[in-house]
């Protein structure tokens, strides 16, 4: 959505990409995917994360991007990194290791659990879209210690029942997952382009924390297949600053492919 | 010391590819070998299971020109770009045919690749749990493990395709391959697979490659054509050597929405053509250097003369 | 970006290295860090248990010296030269004292490390078959493939040390390695250890790692202590940086027939020195030189500048 | 042995790595040790084998040494090799897989089905001598479709029952032989210091094939802890050519290390 049509001097993009990035204060190994989470890693290593290692599922640790990747395996994501590994190693050693701090998923369809369909919507033998299928994501969900999912909101996409379980979330019962013995136990927060939400602990059950500048609690209503847990201290998602609009514009995405 | 293997894609492809086999043609985004791709396509080959992790627009150009019945893969998409159009019509439609699919999580295909290579019977991993994945593909089995009766894992089965394609920048004639940038799963795959076939940018002497021995990732001993066909990615690319054609990526998914169109860009680009070397002619030298990067020498270490 | 790792052996071993620890210094012939069991024999670390694939003479002077209460490993002996006299004297007269032991062939080790490295609970192997060894070690245990009742392994547990000590030939002060030449398990054993030790012939600038990042066999992100140790591995080697010192191991072999010469060479060159330098000194330039080899450079290769 | 003590010409050193080398005619993959094998197959690479790629143990395919290997990781091994890999790809991807044609193999103890030890001598609880264990044997005896066995002979040596079973060798059961599914099966053959064995496909059992120059059956006999099987068609070793002795001598191993 454009700047414009926000009315707000940033695009909804651009506050998205904000969000994410203030959510990995302190984080150091980022498995990153394209598009916008690549830029929300990015602007974290400038900001909140200077320690900050972006990783890619294609082998790559320690990137230093010279432009903006085209794919998680673009050839400037391999040119200057610190190693390249093998995928074996590098789902191995890396992330079934518990190595990897945060990890970006997103999917056709979420539930309150945070588990997430990127295989089928309808039924499996008789698809009514073939999606892409898991990739590593399964693997991501279980094994990142963080989960960041970053979705654009909406009835179809934030379902009371999923039509298939690519990547497991929260079961709903924490002594359950406690007793998985993942290194990760499911999303950790979604930031949408309507909101942003965290995961209650008892529960597992995704909690609308802050709507965006402009938004009401019943768009967000509006735009999901469920009525949402609401934090007590619901707040407005921070616009971004001056400062994350010049990164975001001059050296991340200046022709703003992935944020106009 | 050792025979040489070279080839051309023609010979390497009539003979080692036969209809019914199992075809990888891997490479994760870096080094994908459209090249074979479209050998197999020109030589209409029939009914073949295609294994690739990440099919994408190599595997919808095969898929629509319908040399494959089975699909078995772990991501698929036009990457970057959005969907593989042909591979959706026959298993959304089953248009113009059904394609079969047989379906994994990333890890859980480079594991399978492991195990074949490794010549064990099975490969256990830390996934799938509480995911719907293992209800759709009986091959992926629970394990518990003899050490813990608590800690359960799944199992994959090997997978030893009947050929496999690796593209790399550089072989010499025995098929000695070294590979820079991204590896992806081209060691474990050309390990596991019953007959290889090498694709390079470059044929080197052997002694370029015994100057730096832990730069080799396939020994000749495994491989069975060794092909030299530079550009033989494109559009995908080669580390080094020539960029990513992204404007193809997009062009393509206007090409495959419709199997007309598609079936036409095969009549000019693959049936129109005799070879890889007509097809690197007709985009024209200027497309070329339009790909190519900038230098970034590696640097040079010392093994140590030990007379 | 990242800070800063580099330490001193002393304060290395001293910060990292426990009593009752599982220590492994690796290193298949190659890169077997001597510098570091010295070390831990100068801080007469006790009742450690030791694991290594091939316990050789490092492990005879540290057992020799009373650090080790019990030993992992899948061959011991002074490689091309005969036994281990300090070790076989526990083993077998109990003399001074009693050690352990705990067996496997080579690839059971490398698989132990492997599962270590993988987090995985165990690793299948196909070996052991109509062998005593699996009678005399429970840990190695018979598994059935849940695709053929017929097809049988056997499945070895992970292993993963307190401390790894990983020898390499240059790494950066993050502790982003490189290693060329032989390879043995330094890889699995440094992302298997829960503290991992490099240390190295040369510190580099980051730079001269991320000019050649396939050549980076351990990342930083798993090191815990980065040190500089110029012939650090001797009488072992570094690939092209200095040859193994043949004459030492062969001197070893009587060194250590006794362990009053066993200790009388520890005082001397352990205990008697306060650091590895004061140890090269102590050998003096000549004998360095006499074991230097040739040059015989790797070559050079392109990644590609994408900008 | 030094040659004055055989007073043929050459010594027994010569004759059992010439007597060897004529075993691996036609072979590609050779899995090498150091000492004797290692001689035994640089003869073989430069007369019936040209084609061999050394393979060892530590990692390096297709090695050209350029002096004599102290031991299986010396640094001329990687140096100009095609190839070195991890010690895990080496034995999973090599020889788990099937790739190595032959392999050497010796031990402390061997019976008559070429099982082989070189683990304990006495009680494994209370060792007479420890040995040095396995190493690759367990695996190189299971994988390597060829197992060439180099031993000194004596009563202490050929033992009718090994103290510890290190390798498995044939069962004396082809049946259960054939049922192991393994690339090898045992040992193919054995040359020692008096002669040279191969084993009978029905019983599996260690079968005397010739005698070396000079030496009688009884010496044979008198040296090994059974009664020897004895081929019909018994002969003598052929002696070691002027050729072969040329290569030994002037280019293998001139110091005389391993063959005087």
């Amino acid at each position: 959505m454009s700047e414009a049509a926000t009315g707000l001097g940033y695009s909804k993009s651009e506050l998205m990409i904000a969000a994410s990035a203030r959510l990995l204060g302190g984080v150091s190994n980022c498995f990153v995917g394209v598009g916008l989470p690549n830029i929300v890693c990015n602007l974290a290593q400038r900001t909140v994360s200077p320690r900050l290692q972006l990783v890619y599922e294609s082998g790559v640790f320690g990137a230093r991007p010279e432009r903006l990747p085209l794919s998680i395996g673009d050839p400037t994501l391999a040119t200057g990194s610190t190693a390249v590994t093998s995928m074996f190693e590098l789902f191995a050693f890396y992330l079934q290791a518990g190595l990897i701090d945060v990890a970006f998923l997103g999917g056709a369809q979420i539930d309150r659990h945070g588990n997430l369909n990127t295989t089928v919507i309808g039924d499996y033998e008789h698809p009514k879209v073939r999606l892409p299928g898991s990739g590593g994501a399964c693997e991501i969900a279980i094994h990142a210690r963080k989960v960041l999912v970053i979705m654009r909101q909406a009835q179809r996409s934030f379902v009371d029942r999923l039509d298939f379980r690519t990547s497991p979330g929260h079961s709903g019962d924490p002594a359950h997952d406690a007793a998985r013995g993942w290194h990760g136990s499911g999303p950790t927060n979604v930031v949408t382009d309507l909101a942003t939400y965290a995961f209650d602990d008892a529960s597992g059950e995704m909690v609308l924390r802050t709507t965006h500048p402009g938004v009401t609690v019943d768009e967000v209503r509006a735009n999901m297949g469920w009525k949402p847990v609401i934090a007590d201290d619901l707040g407005e998602t921070p616009p971004p600053s001056d400062e994350e609009l010049r990164l975001i514009r001059e050296e991340l995405d200046p022709e703003g492919v992935y944020t106009s | 010391m050792s025979e040489s293997k070279l080839t051309t894609m023609q010979d390497a492809v009539r003979e080692l590819v036969r209809d019914g086999d199992t075809v990888a043609i891997e490479g994760f985004t870096h080094l994908i070998c459209f090249a074979a791709g479209h050998e197999i396509i020109r030589q209409r080959r029939r009914d073949l299971t295609l294994a690739r992790m990440t099919p994408d627009v190599v595997y919808d150009q095969m898929i629509g020109a319908g040399v494959a019945s089975k699909l078995i893969f772990s991501w698929m998409g036009n990457p970057g770009v959005g969907n593989l159009h042909a591979v959706r019509r026959r298993i959304e439609h089953a248009d113009p045919e059904p394609l079969e699919i047989e379906e994994y999580s990333h890890f859980g295909m480079v594991c399978r690749y492991m195990a074949g290579a490794a010549n064990l019977p099975f490969f256990p991993i830390r996934s799938y749990y509480e995911s719907d994945i293992p209800t759709v593909n009986p091959k992926i089995v629970p394990m518990t493990s003899p050490y813990d009766d608590a800690d359960k894992v799944y199992v994959v089965p090997p997978l030893r395709p009947d050929v496999a394609v690796v593209h790399a920048q550089r072989a010499d004639d025995a098929g000695d391959t070294q590979i820079w940038g991204l590896m992806g799963c081209q060691k474990e795959v050309a390990f596991a697979a019953r007959k290889v076939i090498v694709v390079v940018e470059e044929i080197v002497d052997e002694s370029v490659i015994r100057r730096d021995p832990n730069r080799t990732v396939i020994p000749g001993a495994v491989v069975d054509a060794v092909v030299e066909e530079p550009f033989g990615c494109h559009p995908s690319f080669t580390q080094g050597y020539y960029d990513r054609d992204n404007r193809f990526y997009l062009e393509w998914d206007r090409i495959a929405k419709q199997q007309a169109t598609l079936d036409a860009w095969l009549d000019e680009w693959v049936h129109g053509l005799a070879n890889h070397r007509e097809y690197v002619e007709k985009f024209g030298d200027a497309h070329w250097d339009s790909l190519r990067p900038g230098p970034a020498p590696s640097g040079e270490v010392d093994y140590g003369r030990y007379a």
